[in-house]
């Protein structure tokens, strides 16, 4: 008589089967990844070597048959796309089409940045959403609650070009404070990389931080009426300190999986914010592979992507495991009912 | 308030002359990257900047259009145009290290003219049968047909250690005034002077060729001043940007053209009056105006030659923007009210394009035309075309050519017929072969001129493309920029650009 | 108690319940009923557009990025254009797209999320997987892909955008009804027998709803994102049509030429949004109160 | 006399309701002194928990106190400012909630929140907390506490939460502890080692109890002073010695008359263990990681009859029931329906069974849908396996909530508006509505006050009587379960060690814990 919504059967060593059952899971789920990727890529009209070539002056049909052979495009789609995994396999990403850079030092070379943007980005938007979402709570302030909902609706609305050139305008137009662009990798001088950062990081952050706010608001406002809390009030805890204590890490949990999800919208903020400042990123690496139809470099790109994408998602669920006791201790009367 | 009429800011070809500084890094900022530096692949417009830094050919060009010498001092040919022999200069190499000889020169060459190579310039000197290195020095070129013109025909075959071409983006293997310091393809290509250059010692330390794909923060850059050129501006902002003392480059004299392809192969623009038709309906006026801020030449007489040329013939008939006129016209070629024709753009560059052709959407609607514009980005819109000869019945496509304005230079782009850019599928008349056939293979005099306007002639009565004006890209440089200037065709030469002293 | 029953409960004192009583106590709060006001304003705006001075079409190359005036209320634009018309034209394709997105979204995301968390075990675990797969490649990726296979008509992009919103909607959707699952009281429910599409439909899923609600109008705004972000590269509403989206990138390329061109749009959309989520929140406050 | 610490002076509460407060509670005066102990009694949903929210304005959104004052010693709390509380909160008042199952933060460990309360009133360390803080959960009864207190909220039973929350309230040695139904989850044993943990506190420390109960003779045995509720006013208040001698109210009257005491004469049902076997437990196991929950039972329920399940707190009863139900799997061994092994059957047999199969939970308010009204929830077994129209269950569900002492009008209210007792009411209801063959009832009567337990008990009995319904009983009130239940079986560890009949049990137990159990049931023989 399983519990038609749970999982199946817990027990002692069940966590370690879970973690490698999901992780079998994510293993199969790259696989349908980079199938997917090799398949929408070769669905997409335009090709590249026509875009290499440039159709506008005219193509000689046959030197772009030998173009298209020297680049494996001739083969087989299941052939071009085992070329492509047992070099991966082999730690082979491709060559670029147009650069002939091989895609692992193209991705070596903008890694780092989209990192450091990513996570200042991300840190940044956690930080902004559990600051502006209890801040109003803890100070009972109405209208502190009514500016932090314009702030969500503005950040909501207003796309992330919008921010970036008003932060670039005043900051850097008018005030001359900082730098808008020509990123400085961390190593040389981290100073001034984080001065660089600021404002593409407050932009992604601005943007990544709405949603969550709007999330964590309505956790929290649920979490608040709950009889635990009372209980915590009850014991005489400071206001904040039960906010923080009680009512926050409980209303953290369902926005946990949210910021998860995220991780892939940094993504599509951060290449409008990559090309806003300039930033030497995978995103525009992606975006502008994309147009140039360099599968080589798109392919192996998204599918690192993709990998840490659902490595995050893992590690978010794991620990949604071990922040929430009722899903780690495998076996409490609901769960164990399978 | 508004636009439109005569341009708000003067333009020049060159910025102006004056003490230069020696010292500092020049950044020049356009809305495309460079994906790859291997000169005899180069496709994109964005790449051609730096083919006079990187690199030289054999000749160069010069502000008045002809071929200046460059690596080769002199060179001659025999009287029948069908041999040319170029003196190389003595001494040159290569960042390398490696000696530049004829014998490198040749290489070069090969390798544009093997079968299956892409180089654009192979079309421009596939004539060339032979290429032989006589000695260190002299470089013998024999041709299949005569071609007066080689030594500008050459221009572009950028000579670069092709031994060592697999290395290509890691040291750009060239001769030119600036070599290679680093390159993020599609960010930046970072340039410093090369201290062993044969020719005049460049003054600036280096060149920063960096990308702006949002055109709004490149904008904010050249105004802040972090930004010293920025190429190939959106017209309808120029007049913003080109204030506060920068100021404004573009060709004196564009030879390049807003054009629209069609398929002359399929209905309805296998009927010549349907391509009239549209020639009429496309007020050329306010296109230039409103699509590139008064900076184009509207063409009415629907030739890609720029009525400001002296080659141009004054007597040909001007289709003047007619509604009615089109309306009937398209009747008759079969274009009833209620048809719908479609209008195939570029999306994210080329925006003017769109502006224009949003004009000739509303100006159709009144004559009961649907025109449906598709955006498309660069692959798409290029797959588009590929391979040659499919049909696109209903089409327009709009498309940005350049050419140098000599009368060879335009007949071989465009109207060969065999070989060429266009997509029209047009089968010319024997008369316009015949004078195609005539310019190519005399040089200049009354001959070749008359030839020129024949061809001109046919063009303006079968209209196998439409021509809306001669346009230029523009581009805003910070007032100090001394010593750059711009080419016919587009290109902005910095190799000997520097800051005001 | 039971030999006064009328004590706790006056007969007087309706209890609060759901059905018409919500719509009434939703039009009883100010901000939801200055929501539904700034959306009745932009269904106006639309309904006038026609009688506009001016066309929304009509072309005026010499009097480009002119500044407000009686003539042009919020300007023109590169093509001398009346922006208020634009505007209002834009408005109503924006938000039919948004709507119709959101709602492709919602009704396919909560099935997927609600499909999930019902039929635990594998098919749980390839939905889920499968809606990772989905978010785990760049949304640009899809959009390309979708608007080069259909076109970028309106019909077609508005099915494009709600599908590219679903998986993210189906995880919401699915962590929300997995928490409810969890509560005592299904235990309770499925102690009395009520069979699962019941508990489910019935029970589990109208206890969702605040957490749907959020992400309706979050989905509503992505939307309009969405579009923007085409726009952004030029894929777009095509012209002449519009949406506020390609306005605010028209507009915002030409940033420097005139500031009301991008101004306008950006005010239209983050009013619309803000509008909108006032909608929801209100809604989901009343719910709340009712029933938490 | 010694000081006074709190009082209550005209205190009026109500709930708000738009622009409309709708009263609730009317003026209720009510004094503690200086180690007294007040017994706070009174008809279920009269008011008593919203009251003793009230005093350190606890009481939940939307209800409001529209007048009177809460003094302590010379503050009033209705209207000190939020500092002053905090220290008050916890520290001189202390409060045990009356639901004690969702009183816990679920994601913090139990020793985690006592620490906290520890180290929010004393100087303590964090080391010294938690110390004191795994005495404390010696000196209420949890076993292990060592262990245990690294566990989670959800890892414990009712009753063992019960006691957490106990320990919770008195770390602090407060003036003034507030008990809301303290020991309803608790077992008699269980329930006598709290009430002395209780005394010693308010004899040593001077501790005021607010004692709010349904057990008359739990108050009698602890109390001095009574105060009576009803309908929102306080009826009676006095002596608890006199009030119970000579009661001045009828309504007092009435309580105590309804009252089971072990003396009450037993209802005659059904022979036990007799008939064709209903339900039938074999050798069932439950284990919850390393917790053995239930240790080998076999068990059988007669057609029919009514079994009494008793034992400690924590000893398996819940889960047992779980199993019996098919509502948890046993982690090994056999329960079968009617022959049937429950194992076997797929979810929509098993669902089909339910029909005949219903519960009241012990969890009375989680397991109603807070999103649902009352007339929802009690209507939807009747809509699920009847298929009545919502006008025919709008009726009969009107009739249910009468069956159970609830007035038609609350057909409309949410869960949440609702006292514990009137929830526990709305769970019965939703439960007897199909009349099914097999009812478990856990803990199903122990928070509404004697004169709707009376009721209740009525109904059951005679449900039983005309339909010939099976109960297994669960419960800690031994009176109760002997007044209901000819046949009991006694759980201790997760094993049931003994089973016998009613006379069997009560007058000669064999196993060692039952007669523990037996000797430590209160009575209402008022101390003299
Ligand atoms: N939020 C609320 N909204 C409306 N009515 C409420 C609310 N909370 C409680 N009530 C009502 O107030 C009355 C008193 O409730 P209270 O919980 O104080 O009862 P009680 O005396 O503690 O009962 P029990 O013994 O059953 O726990 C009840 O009739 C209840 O229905
Ligand atoms: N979900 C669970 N996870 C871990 N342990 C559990 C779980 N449920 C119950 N237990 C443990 O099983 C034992 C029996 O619990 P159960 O709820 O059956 O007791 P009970 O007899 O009903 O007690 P009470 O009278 O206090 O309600 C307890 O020690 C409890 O801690
Ligand atoms: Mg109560
Ligand atoms: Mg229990």
């Amino acid at each position: 008589m399983s519990k038609w919504w749970e999982g199946s059967k817990g027990g002692g060593a069940a966590m370690t089967a879970y973690i490698l059952r999901r992780l079998g899971a994510s293993v199969v789920m790259l696989v349908l990844v980079s199938i997917l990727i090799f398949v929408v890529l070769r669905l997409l009209p335009g090709d590249p070597t026509v875009t290499k070539v440039g159709a506008a002056q005219g193509i000689d049909p046959k030197a772009l048959l030998q173009l298209r052979t020297e680049l494996g495009l001739e083969d087989p789609i299941p052939v071009q796309y085992w070329d492509w995994v047992t070099g991966l396999l082999s730690g082979d990403l491709g060559r670029s089409y147009f650069s002939q850079f091989d895609v692992g030092s193209l991705i070596g070379a903008q890694l780092g940045p989209t990192l450091e943007l990513s996570l200042a980005g991300v840190l940044l938007a956690v930080l902004l959403a559990v600051v502006l979402s209890v801040l109003p709570t803890v100070l009972r302030s109405k209208w502190l609650g009514r500016i932090v909902g314009g702030y969500t609706t503005l950040g909501m609305a207003a796309p992330p070009f919008v921010f970036g050139i008003v932060l670039i305008a005043i900051f850097s137009a008018q005030l001359g404070i900082l730098p808008a662009e020509n990123h400085v990798p961390l190593t040389e001088d981290p100073l001034a990389n984080l001065r660089v950062l600021i404002m593409p990081a407050l932009t992604l952050g601005i943007c990544l931080s709405a949603p969550l706010i709007r999330y964590l608001r309505a956790s929290l406002a649920e979490v608040e009426n709950s009889q635990h809390v009372r209980t915590a009030v009850g014991k005489g805890i400071p206001r904040r300190a039960v906010i923080l204590r009680h009512v926050l890490p409980n209303a953290l949990l369902p926005a946990l999986t949210s910021l998860g999800i995220t991780v892939g919208a940094v993504l599509s903020g951060a290449v409008v914010v990559e090309y806003v400042f300039r930033w030497p990123g995978l995103g525009s690496l992606i975006v502008d592979s994309v147009y140039k139809r360099d599968y080589a470099v798109i392919q192996s790109t998204v599918l690192l992507l993709a990998a840490v994408f659902v490595l995050v998602n893992l590690v978010v669920d794991l620990l949604y495991g071990v922040l929430d006791p009722r899903l780690r201790v495998r076996g409490s009367r609901k769960e164990a009912a399978a | 308030n508004g636009g439109g009429g005569e341009p708000d800011v003067q333009a020049t070809a060159d910025s102006g002359s004056g003490p230069v500084r020696e010292g500092g890094v020049l950044v020049f900022g356009q809305t495309d990257g460079v994906t790859q530096l291997d000169p005899n692949k180069i496709s994109s417009a964005a790449a051609t900047q730096l083919q006079t830094l990187l690199w030289n050919g054999l000749s160069k060009w010069g502000p008045d259009n002809l071929a200046k010498p460059d690596l080769a001092e002199s060179w001659q040919s025999s009287p029948d145009f069908k041999q040319w022999t170029f003196r190389l200069r003595q001494g040159v190499k290569y960042h390398n290290g490696k000696a530049f000889t004829a014998a490198e020169a040749k290489k070069n060459f090969d390798t544009v003219l093997q079968p299956n190579s892409t180089a654009q310039v192979k079309a421009k000197i596939s004539m060339v049968s032979a290429v032989t290195a006589k000695d260190d020095t002299t470089l013998v070129i024999d041709l299949k047909t005569p071609n007066p013109e080689l030594p500008i025909d050459v221009i572009d075959v950028k000579m670069s250690d092709i031994d060592d071409i697999a290395n290509v983006n890691r040291n750009a293997n060239g001769t030119g005034p600036y070599k290679l310091k680093s390159f993020v393809p599609d960010q930046t290509v970072e340039l410093v002077r090369n201290d062993t250059y044969f020719g005049k010692r460049a003054p600036l330390d280096g060149i920063t060729i960096t990308r702006y794909a949002d055109s709004t923060a490149a904008q904010t850059a050249l105004r802040s001043g972090q930004l010293h050129v920025l190429a190939n501006v959106t017209p309808d902002v120029v007049k913003g940007l080109a204030a506060d003392g920068r100021q404004l480059l573009t060709a004196a004299e564009p030879a390049a053209y807003t054009v629209w392809e069609l398929d002359t192969s399929s209905p309805p623009f296998d009927n010549p009056k349907a391509r009239l038709a549209l020639s009429h309906a496309a007020n050329r006026q306010a296109m230039m105006d409103a699509g590139y801020a008064g900076y184009g030449v509207p063409t009415p007489a629907n030739v890609v030659v720029n009525p400001k040329n002296k080659h141009f013939d004054q007597a040909l008939p001007a289709h003047e923007f007619n509604l009615d006129r089109a309306k009937q016209l398209f009747a008759e070629a079969g274009v009833p009210e209620g048809s719908t024709l479609t209008f195939w753009a570029k999306a994210g560059s080329n925006t003017e394009w769109l502006t224009i052709g949003q004009i000739l959407q509303e100006d159709l609607r009144k004559i009961g035309i649907t025109l449906d514009i598709q955006s498309n980005e660069n692959s798409t819109w290029s797959a588009k075309f590929y391979p040659k000869g499919k049909k696109f019945p209903g089409m327009l496509a709009a498309n940005y050519l350049s050419f140098t304005p000599l009368p060879d230079s335009y007949a071989l782009a465009w109207f060969e017929g065999k070989q060429g850019t266009c997509e029209c599928n047009w089968v010319p008349p024997k008369e316009y072969d015949d004078a195609v056939a005539a310019i190519e293979a005399s040089g200049e005099g009354p001959q070749r001129d008359a030839a020129f306007r024949t061809a001109q002639q046919v063009l303006n009565r079968e209209n196998p493309i439409i021509v809306v004006g001669s346009t230029a890209f523009l581009s805003v440089a910070q007032g100090n920029l001394r010593g750059a200037w711009v080419q016919a065709e587009g290109t902005l030469h910095l190799e000997e650009a520097g800051f005001a002293a | 108690m039971s030999a006064e029953p009328g004590a706790a409960a006056p007969p007087g004192e309706p209890s609060e319940q759901a059905g018409p009583g919500l719509l009434r106590r939703f039009l009883s709060r100010p901000p939801a009923v200055a929501a539904l006001v700034v959306l009745g304003l932009f269904v106006l705006l639309a309904l006038v557009q026609p009688f506009l001075l001016a066309s929304p079409t009509a072309i005026n190359a010499r009097n480009k990025f002119a500044d407000p005036s009686l003539a042009h209320p919020f300007g023109t634009d590169e093509l001398g254009r009346d922006l208020l018309s634009r505007v209002a034209q834009a408005g109503q394709l924006s938000l039919g797209f948004a709507a119709g997105a959101t709602l492709i979204a919602m009704v396919v995301g909560v099935s997927w999320g609600l499909l999930a968390a019902a039929r635990s075990g594998w098919l749980d675990e390839v939905l889920m997987r499968i809606a990772e797969a989905a978010l785990a490649i760049p949304t640009i990726l899809f959009a390309l892909v979708f608007v080069a296979a259909f076109g970028s008509d309106l019909v077609a992009m508005t099915v494009v955008a709600g599908l590219l919103m679903s998986p993210l909607t189906a995880r919401i959707a699915r962590s929300a009804v997995l928490a409810e699952l969890k509560s005592e009281y299904v235990h309770g429910l499925d102690a009395v027998g009520v069979p699962r599409t019941r508990i489910l439909f019935g029970e589990v899923l109208p206890n969702a709803l605040p957490a749907l609600l959020a992400q309706a109008s979050l989905n509503v705004a992505t939307s309009l994102m969405l579009e923007a972000t085409l726009s952004f590269v030029g894929l777009g509403i095509q012209p002449p049509d519009a949406s506020w989206g390609t306005l605010l990138k028209a507009g915002y390329d030409r940033l420097y030429e005139s500031l009301w061109y991008p101004l306008m749009p950006a005010l239209l959309i983050i009013a619309a949004i803000a509008a909108l989520n006032t909608i929801g929140d209100q809604l989901q406050r009343v719910l709340h109160r009712s029933t938490s | 006399m010694s000081e006074e610490v709190l009082r209550l002076e005209g205190l009026d509460l109500g709930v708000r309701s738009g622009k409309q407060v709708r009263p609730l509670v009317h003026g209720v005066n009510l004094t503690l002194r200086r180690g007294e102990r007040v017994a706070l009694v009174g008809e279920s949903g009269s008011g008593k928990t919203l009251t003793s929210l009230a005093v350190m304005r606890l009481n939940p959104e939307p209800t409001v106190r529209t007048a009177g004052r809460v003094m302590l010693g010379a503050t009033d709390l209705a209207t000190a400012p939020e500092r002053e509380l905090e220290r008050v909160r916890g520290g001189t008042v202390a409060m045990i909630y009356q639901d004690p199952l969702s009183c816990l933060n679920p994601v913090r460990t139990v020793g985690n929140q006592l620490v906290e309360a520890l180290r929010a009133h004393t100087d303590l360390d964090a080391a010294a907390a938690r110390r004191r803080a795994v005495e404390l959960l010696d000196e209420v009864g949890v076993p292990d506490p060592r262990t245990r207190i690294a566990d989670y909220p959800h890892q414990f039973s009712g009753g063992m939460r019960q006691r957490v929350m106990i320990a919770m309230a008195i770390s602090c040695e407060p003036d003034v502890l507030i008990a809301d139904e303290p020991t309803t989850a608790l077992d008699v044993t269980t329930q006598a080692r709290i009430l002395a943990l209780l005394d010693d506190l308010a004899r040593r420390r001077g501790m005021a109890v607010l004692f709010i109960t349904h057990d008359l003779a739990v108050a009698a045995q602890f109390c001095r002073r009574i105060c009576v509720m009803r309908d929102g006013r306080v009826v009676e208040t006095g002596e608890l010695r006199s009030v119970l001698a000579a009661p001045g109210h009828a309504y007092t009257r009435q309580l105590l008359d309804a009252v089971v005491t072990l003396d009450t004469e037993p209802a005659v049902g059904t022979p036990a263990g007799t008939g064709e076997v209903l339900v039938e437990a074999e050798d069932v196991h439950r284990r919850f990681g390393s917790v053995t929950a239930v240790a080998g039972v076999s068990l059988r329920v007669h057609r029919g009859e009514t079994v009494g399940l008793v034992g400690e707190s924590g000893s398996g009863k819940s889960t047992l029931s779980q199993l019996l139900l098919g509502l948890d799997r046993p982690t090994s061994g056999t329960v079968r329906h009617q022959g049937t092994d429950l194992a076997t059957l797929s979810a929509r047999e098993l669902r089909r069974r339910r029909r005949d199969m219903q519960v009241v939970l012990q969890d009375p308010i989680g397991s109603l849908n807070r999103r649902k009204t009352v007339e929802h929830i009690v209507g939807l077994p009747l809509a699920v396996h009847e298929g009545l129209s919502k006008r025919e269950r709008r009726a009969r569900v009107a009739e249910l909530l009468g069956l159970v002492g609830l007035p038609a009008s609350f057909a409309g209210r949410y869960p949440r508006e609702l006292s514990g007792g009137q929830c526990q009411r709305v769970n019965i209801a939703r439960a007897i509505a199909l009349e099914p063959s097999f009812l478990v009832l856990d803990e199903a009567v122990s928070a509404v006050d004697v004169v709707i337990q009376a009721q209740i008990l009525d109904l059951l009995r005679d449900l039983q009587q005309r339909l010939g319904l099976t109960y297994l009983f669960v419960s800690h009130d031994l009176a109760v379960v002997r007044s209901m239940a000819p046949r009991l079986a006694v759980m201790y560890r997760g094993e049931v060690v003994e089973e016998g009949t009613r006379e069997e049990i009560f007058g000669n137990p064999r196993h060692e814990y039952t007669r523990t159990l037996l000797s430590a049931i209160p009575t209402l023989d008022v101390p003299a």
